[in-house]
C-alpha cells in the first residue's frame, strides 16, 4: 500500500482541474454568463448543411482512421450538432466509418437526433458505414459519387485528411475539419474553409451548447492551461539561474 | 492569358509529377544526399548502448501503407542491432505487421545468421493498441503464450530467461507517430526508447526526441537512406532519392505557379472593377 | 428497467475507469491484476464491436441484392472478397500460404495504392490550397518552401538549405507542436473526466 | 503461375485505384469494394484470433470464468442489430468508453501536459532557447478561450503565426514521404510486373 512515485504533481493537477470544474460550472448555473472565442467552424458547419440543402446533395461525415481516444468524444458532440442540424432540414448525411467501436456510438447518435427532431422513421442506417481498412477509398469514391455538397472531418485523422479535402474540393465543397493529430493539421488548414486545432474542437461543443458540465470543464481547461504557461516561464527562469527545483516538484 | 496559369486542370499537373518521379526510377542520376545530424546522433545511440547479448525489442508496427519508408528502416536498423550481437524480440500492434515480422525474421535467419528462438524470436499480434503495451508493460509473460507462427513460447529458451520489460536495453519502434507506444513504454525505468517514423509522423513525436524521452528518431525515406548510408550497406531507399530531389522541385513550382495564376488575376480583377 | 437502461451504462464506465486510475496513482495489492485485465478486456470488446460492423456492412449489401439496386454488381464483389478472406484467414489461419497468397495480391497492393495517392493529392494541395489569400496562408507557404529546399538536389548548390530547415523544424515547428500537445492534453484529460463520471453521455443516448 | 497471377491482380488493383485521378469510374469502384470486403475479411480474422487467445482460450482451457463478463459485455453490442433492444448494447458501450477514457486521462496528464511543460524548461543561456520558450508559450496561449483582455489577444495572434510555420514545416517535411509512398508502387509495376529496367 503506498503512493506510487511521479503521480504526485500528476494528482495535484487532477484535484486542482476538478476544483476548478465545481466552481466555474456552479458559478454558470447562477450567472448563466461565460464567454469562449468565437469558433468561426461552428457557423461554417451550419453553412456547409445550408449549401447541401439547397443543391439537393448530401454531406459527408468522417471521424479518419486513427486509434480511438479522446478526439472521438469532441468529435461525438460535433456531430449530434450537425446531425440534428441535418434531421431539421432533411438533409442527408453520409458517415464513413474505419473503426468499429465507433458503430455503435454514432448509431445512437443519428438515431437520437431524428427522434428529437421529430421524424425517427427517417433515420436510416444504410447511410452509416463501416468500412475498416478500406476506409480512405470507399471515402473518396462516395464524395465523387455523390457529389457531396459539405465534408466534415473530426477525430483522429491519418493521411486521409489530404484525400477528403483534395476529393472535396474538386467538388468545392464546404469544408470543416478538426483534430489534434499534428501532423495532419497542416493539410486541413491549407485546404479547408474552417478548421478547429486541437482543443478547438473541443471548446466548440462548449460554444454550441454551454451546458454548466462544459463551461465548468472549459473554464478549468483555461485556468489549467494558463498555469502551466506561467510555470513554463518561472521554470525557464529558474533553471537559468541554476535551480531545478520546480523540476523536481513536478516530477514528484 | 494569366487567368488560364489560375485554372489549370490538376491532371496535367499530376501526369508532369508521374513523369518526373519515375524517370530516375529507370534512369538514376545519382542526386547528392546530405546525412542528417540527427540520423547520425541515432545510429551512435545504437552503436555506443547495445553490447552482445543484450535484450532488444523491435516494433514492427507499420502496414502497407508505410512499407515504402518504413521497410528499408526497419532492414538497415534491424541489421545494425544484429551486427551488435543484440537478442532481438519482435512483435506487432499494428494488423498489417505479422508480414514484415515473419519476412525480417527470414533476413536474419538468411543474411545473419541468427538461431530463432535463442537469438531472436517473433510475437504475435495483440489488439488495443496503446492498451496492448500497457498489458507488457505490466505483465508481459500473461499477454503473450504462443509466438508469431502458433508455438508455445516456453519451449525457447530465450522466453524463458525474460521475467518482465525491465530485462530489456532497448525499444526500436518501427511506426508511424507511435504516440500510443511511447506514452505506455515511458513507464519503464532504464528503457531506452528509439523510433523510424515515417515523415508525416516525425511532428508528432519530434517533441519526444527533443526533450530526451527518445535517444534515436530517423524520420521517412530519407532518414532511411541516410541509415542505410551509415550501416554501408546501400538499398531501395537510396535508389529512389534521385525521385525526390525531382518531385520536391515540381512542388515548389506549382506552389508558385498557383499564386502567380492567383494574383495576377486578382490584380487583373482589380484593375477591371 | 429504467435503471439498467439509463443508470447501468454510467456505474460501468465509473467502475471500470475509477479501478484503472486508482491503480496509477497507489500501490493496492491486487489492484494491479484487475486494471491489467479490465485494461484486456478492453480488446476483447473491440473484437465483438468489429463483428457488429461487419454485420452492418453485410446487412446493407444483402439488402442492395435483394432489392435488384442498379450497381449491385459492386455489392457481389465486396461480399465475395469478405467472405474468401473469413473462409481461407480461418481454414488456413493468418499464416498460411493461401492467405498469404491473399494479402499479397490483393490487400497489399490496395493499402499501398491507396496511400500512394497522397502524392497527387499534395501535388494538387500545392497548386490550390497553398493560395497567399492573407499573412497567415503566406507564412504556412514559405514556411513549407523552406523544409522543402533541404532535400538533396538543392541542398548540393545551397548548402545553407539543410540547415535553415533543421532551425524551422527543431525551433517554431516543435514549439508550435508542443504546443498543440499541451494545449490539447486538458482537453483530452478533462473530456475523459466528464466521461468517466457520467456528466458526457452523448454517445450513450443521454444528453449531457 | 500463382506468382504471375498475384502480380497481374496486383497490377490490376493498383491501376484501378490511380484510376480515380482521372475521374472516378468502375474500375475504381471494383478496385473499391473489393477493397472494403478484403479489410473488413482481414479484420475478421484478426479478431476472432484475438477472440480466441485472450478471451475463449483463457475461460475454457485454463478455466477463467470471469472471462464470461467481457464475453456478454461484447454478445450485448449485437443487441444493436434491433431497434427495440438496441439499449441493452449500452453497458457494454459505457464499459469500452471507461477503460479507454482512464487509460488517456492519464497518459495525457503524464506524457503530453507535465513532461512537455517540464521540457519547455530551458535555461534561457542561448538564443534558440530563448526563441523557443517564447514561441512555444505564445502558441499555447492561441489554445486559451475564455481570455478577453487586449495583450492577450496580441500573444496568442503570434501563436497563430507560430503554429502556421510548424504546419507549413510538417506539410514540406511530408512531402518527402508521399512521393516515396509513389516510387514505392511504381517501383512494383515497373520492375514486378513489367519486368523493364533493373
Amino acid at each position: 500500500m503506498g503512493f506510487k512515485t511521479g503521480s504526485g504533481f500528476h494528482l495535484l493537477v487532477l484535484i486542482a482541474y476538478i476544483a476548478i470544474f465545481v466552481y466555474a460550472s456552479s458559478r454558470f448555473r447562477r450567472t448563466g454568463e461565460v464567454y469562449v472565442r468565437e469558433l468561426e467552424g461552428v457557423k461554417k458547419i451550419e453553412e456547409g448543411i445550408g449549401r447541401a440543402v439547397e443543391m439537393g446533395r448530401p454531406v459527408h461525415w468522417s471521424y479518419g482512421t486513427g486509434a480511438f481516444d479522446a478526439q472521438h468524444m469532441a468529435a461525438f458532440s460535433l456531430l449530434s450538432y450537425a446531425a440534428k442540424l441535418c434531421a431539421q432540414y432533411d438533409c442527408r448525411m453520409i458517415l464513413s466509418i474505419a473503426l468499429p467501436e465507433l458503430v455503435p456510438m454514432t448509431d445512437e447518435i443519428i438515431r437520437k437526433a431524428y427522434s428529437e427532431a421529430g421524424k425517427p422513421n427517417q433515420y436510416n442506417p444504410d447511410d452509416i458505414r463501416f468500412l475498416g481498412g478500406s476506409h480512405n477509398a470507399a471515402m473518396i469514391g462516395t464524395i465523387a459519387r455523390e457529389k457531396v455538397a459539405a465534408n466534415f472531418m473530426f477525430g483522429s485523422l491519418f493521411y486521409e485528411s489530404v484525400l477528403g479535402v483534395e476529393a472535396a474540393a474538386m467538388n468545392n465543397a464546404i469544408q470543416v475539419a478538426g483534430t489534434a493529430n499534428t501532423h495532419q493539421l497542416p493539410f486541413i488548414a491549407a485546404g479547408c474553409d474552417s478548421i478547429f486545432i486541437g482543443a478547438e474542437m473541443f471548446a466548440a461543443a462548449t460554444q454550441i451548447e454551454p451546458t454548466p458540465v462544459r463551461v465548468g470543464s472549459t473554464y478549468a481547461e483555461d485556468w489549467i492551461t494558463r498555469t502551466m504557461v506561467v510555470l513554463m516561464i518561472i521554470g525557464s527562469l529558474m533553471v537559468t539561474f541554476g535551480s531545478d527545483a520546480l523540476i523536481r516538484l513536478m516530477k514528484l | 492569358m494569366w487567368e488560364k496559369l489560375n485554372q489549370i486542370d490538376v491532371r496535367i499537373l499530376y501526369v508532369i509529377m508521374v513523369i518526373l518521379v519515375v524517370f530516375p526510377l529507370l534512369k538514376p542520376i545519382g542526386l547528392p544526399l546530405p546525412i542528417s545530424t540527427q540520423t547520425k546522433n541515432s545510429y551512435q545511440a545504437i552503436e555506443e548502448n547495445i553490447k552482445e547479448g543484450d535484450l532488444v525489442f523491435l516494433g514492427v508496427d507499420f502496414s502497407p501503407l508505410q512499407e515504402a519508408e518504413l521497410w528499408p528502416q526497419l532492414v538497415a536498423v534491424g541489421g545494425h542491432l544484429a551486427n551488435k550481437g543484440a537478442r532481438i524480440v519482435m512483435l506487432h500492434v499494428v494488423p498489417g505487421g505479422f508480414r514484415y515480422e515473419g519476412r525480417f525474421a527470414d533476413v536474419l535467419k538468411s543474411e545473419y545468421g541468427l538461431e530463432y528462438g535463442v537469438d531472436f524470436l517473433c510475437l504475435p499480434f495483440s489488439a488495443g493498441r496503446e492498451a496492448a503495451f500497457e498489458a507488457i508493460v505490466h505483465d508481459i509473460k500473461g499477454l503473450y503464450k504462443v509466438d508469431l507462427y502458433g508455438e508455445s513460447l516456453t519451449g525457447y529458451p530465450l522466453w524463458n530467461e525474460i521475467s518482465s520489460a525491465k530485462d530489456f536495453k532497448m525499444f526500436v519502434e518501427i511506426a508511424d507517430a507511435p504516440d500510443w507506444w511511447l506514452r505506455p513504454m515511458s513507464q519503464v525505468p532504464g528503457l531506452l526508447l528509439w523510433n523510424g517514423t515515417v515523415a508525416s509522423g516525425a511532428s508528432t513525436m519530434a517533441p519526444f526526441y527533443q526533450s530526451g524521452q527518445m535517444c534515436g528518431f530517423i524520420v521517412g525515406m530519407a532518414g532511411g537512406a541516410e541509415y542505410e548510408a551509415l550501416t554501408g550497406k546501400t538499398g531501395l531507399a537510396t535508389g529512389a532519392m534521385d525521385s525526390q530531389s525531382l518531385g520536391h522541385a515540381l512542388i515548389i513550382l506549382f506552389v508558385v505557379v498557383g499564386n502567380l495564376g492567383y494574383y495576377m488575376t486578382k490584380r487583373g480583377n482589380a484593375s477591371v472593377n | 428497467m429504467q435503471f439498467l437502461k439509463n443508470q447501468l451504462p454510467v456505474v460501468v464506465t465509473f467502475v471500470a475507469a475509477v479501478t484503472i486510475v486508482l491503480n496509477f496513482y497507489v500501490d493496492i495489492p491486487g489492484l494491479e491484476t484487475v486494471s491489467n485485465e479490465l485494461v484486456r478486456w478492453n480488446v476483447v470488446l473491440a473484437a465483438f464491436a468489429l463483428i457488429l460492423g461487419i454485420g452492418n456492412i453485410i446487412k446493407l449489401h444483402l439488402k442492395k441484392i435483394v432489392r435488384h439496386e442498379p450497381d449491385v454488381f459492386y455489392s457481389y464483389v465486396t461480399l465475395g472478397t469478405l467472405a474468401v478472406f473469413i473462409i481461407v484467414g480461418v481454414v488456413d489461419t493468418t499464416e498460411g500460404s493461401t492467405y498469404q497468397w491473399l494479402w499479397d495480391s490483393i490487400l497489399l497492393p490496395l493499402e499501398s495504392t491507396m496511400y500512394a495517392t497522397t502524392m497527387f493529392f499534395i501535388t494538387s494541395a500545392a497548386y490550390r490550397a497553398f493560395r497567399v489569400k492573407n499573412a497567415y496562408a503566406a507564412v504556412l507557404m514559405v514556411s513549407a518552401i523552406l523544409m522543402m529546399l533541404r532535400v538533396g538536389i538543392f541542398a548540393s548548390f545551397m548548402p545553407f538549405t539543410p540547415d535553415v530547415a533543421a532551425w524551422i523544424w527543431d525551433i517554431p515547428n516543435t514549439a508550435g507542436m508542443r504546443a498543440v500537445v499541451v494545449g490539447t492534453a486538458l482537453s483530452l484529460a478533462g473530456n475523459a473526466f466528464r466521461i468517466i463520471t457520467g456528466l458526457e453521455r452523448g454517445h450513450l443516448g443521454g444528453g449531457t | 503461375m500463382a506468382a504471375t497471377l498475384s502480380v497481374w491482380l496486383a497490377a490490376f488493383l493498383t491501376l484501378g485505384v490511380f484510376s480515380w485521378m482521372y475521374k472516378e469510374n468502375p474500375w475504381f469502384h471494383f478496385a473499391e469494394n473489393m477493397y472494403i470486403g478484403a479489410s473488413l475479411g482481414h479484420l475478421a480474422v484478426t479478431g476472432f484470433q484475438n477472440l480466441k487467445e485472450i478471451a475463449v482460450g483463457p475461460l475454457v482451457n485454463e478455466n477463467k470464468y470471469y472471462m464470461l463478463i467481457p464475453i456478454l459485455l461484447g454478445m450485448l453490442l449485437f443487441s444493436r442489430w434491433t431497434d427495440k433492444y438496441a439499449w441493452m448494447s449500452r453497458a457494454s458501450m459505457g464499459f469500452l468508453v471507461g477503460t479507454t477514457a482512464a487509460v488517456v486521462m492519464m497518459g495525457a496528464i503524464r506524457a503530453q501536459l507535465i513532461q512537455q511543460v517540464v521540457a519547455t524548461m530551458m535555461p534561457l543561456t542561448s538564443i534558440n532557447n530563448v526563441i523557443f520558450v517564447v514561441l512555444t508559450i505564445a502558441a499555447t496561449t492561441y489554445f486559451l478561450f475564455t481570455m478577453r483582455n487586449k495583450s492577450a489577444q496580441k500573444v496568442m495572434d503570434l501563436g497563430k503565426y507560430v503554429l502556421m510555420v510548424a504546419f507549413g514545416a510538417t506539410f514540406g517535411n511530408t512531402v518527402m514521404s508521399r512521393i516515396s509512398l509513389f516510387t514505392g508502387r511504381a517501383q512494383f509495376l515497373l520492375f514486378q510486373w513489367l519486368k523493364i529496367g533493373q
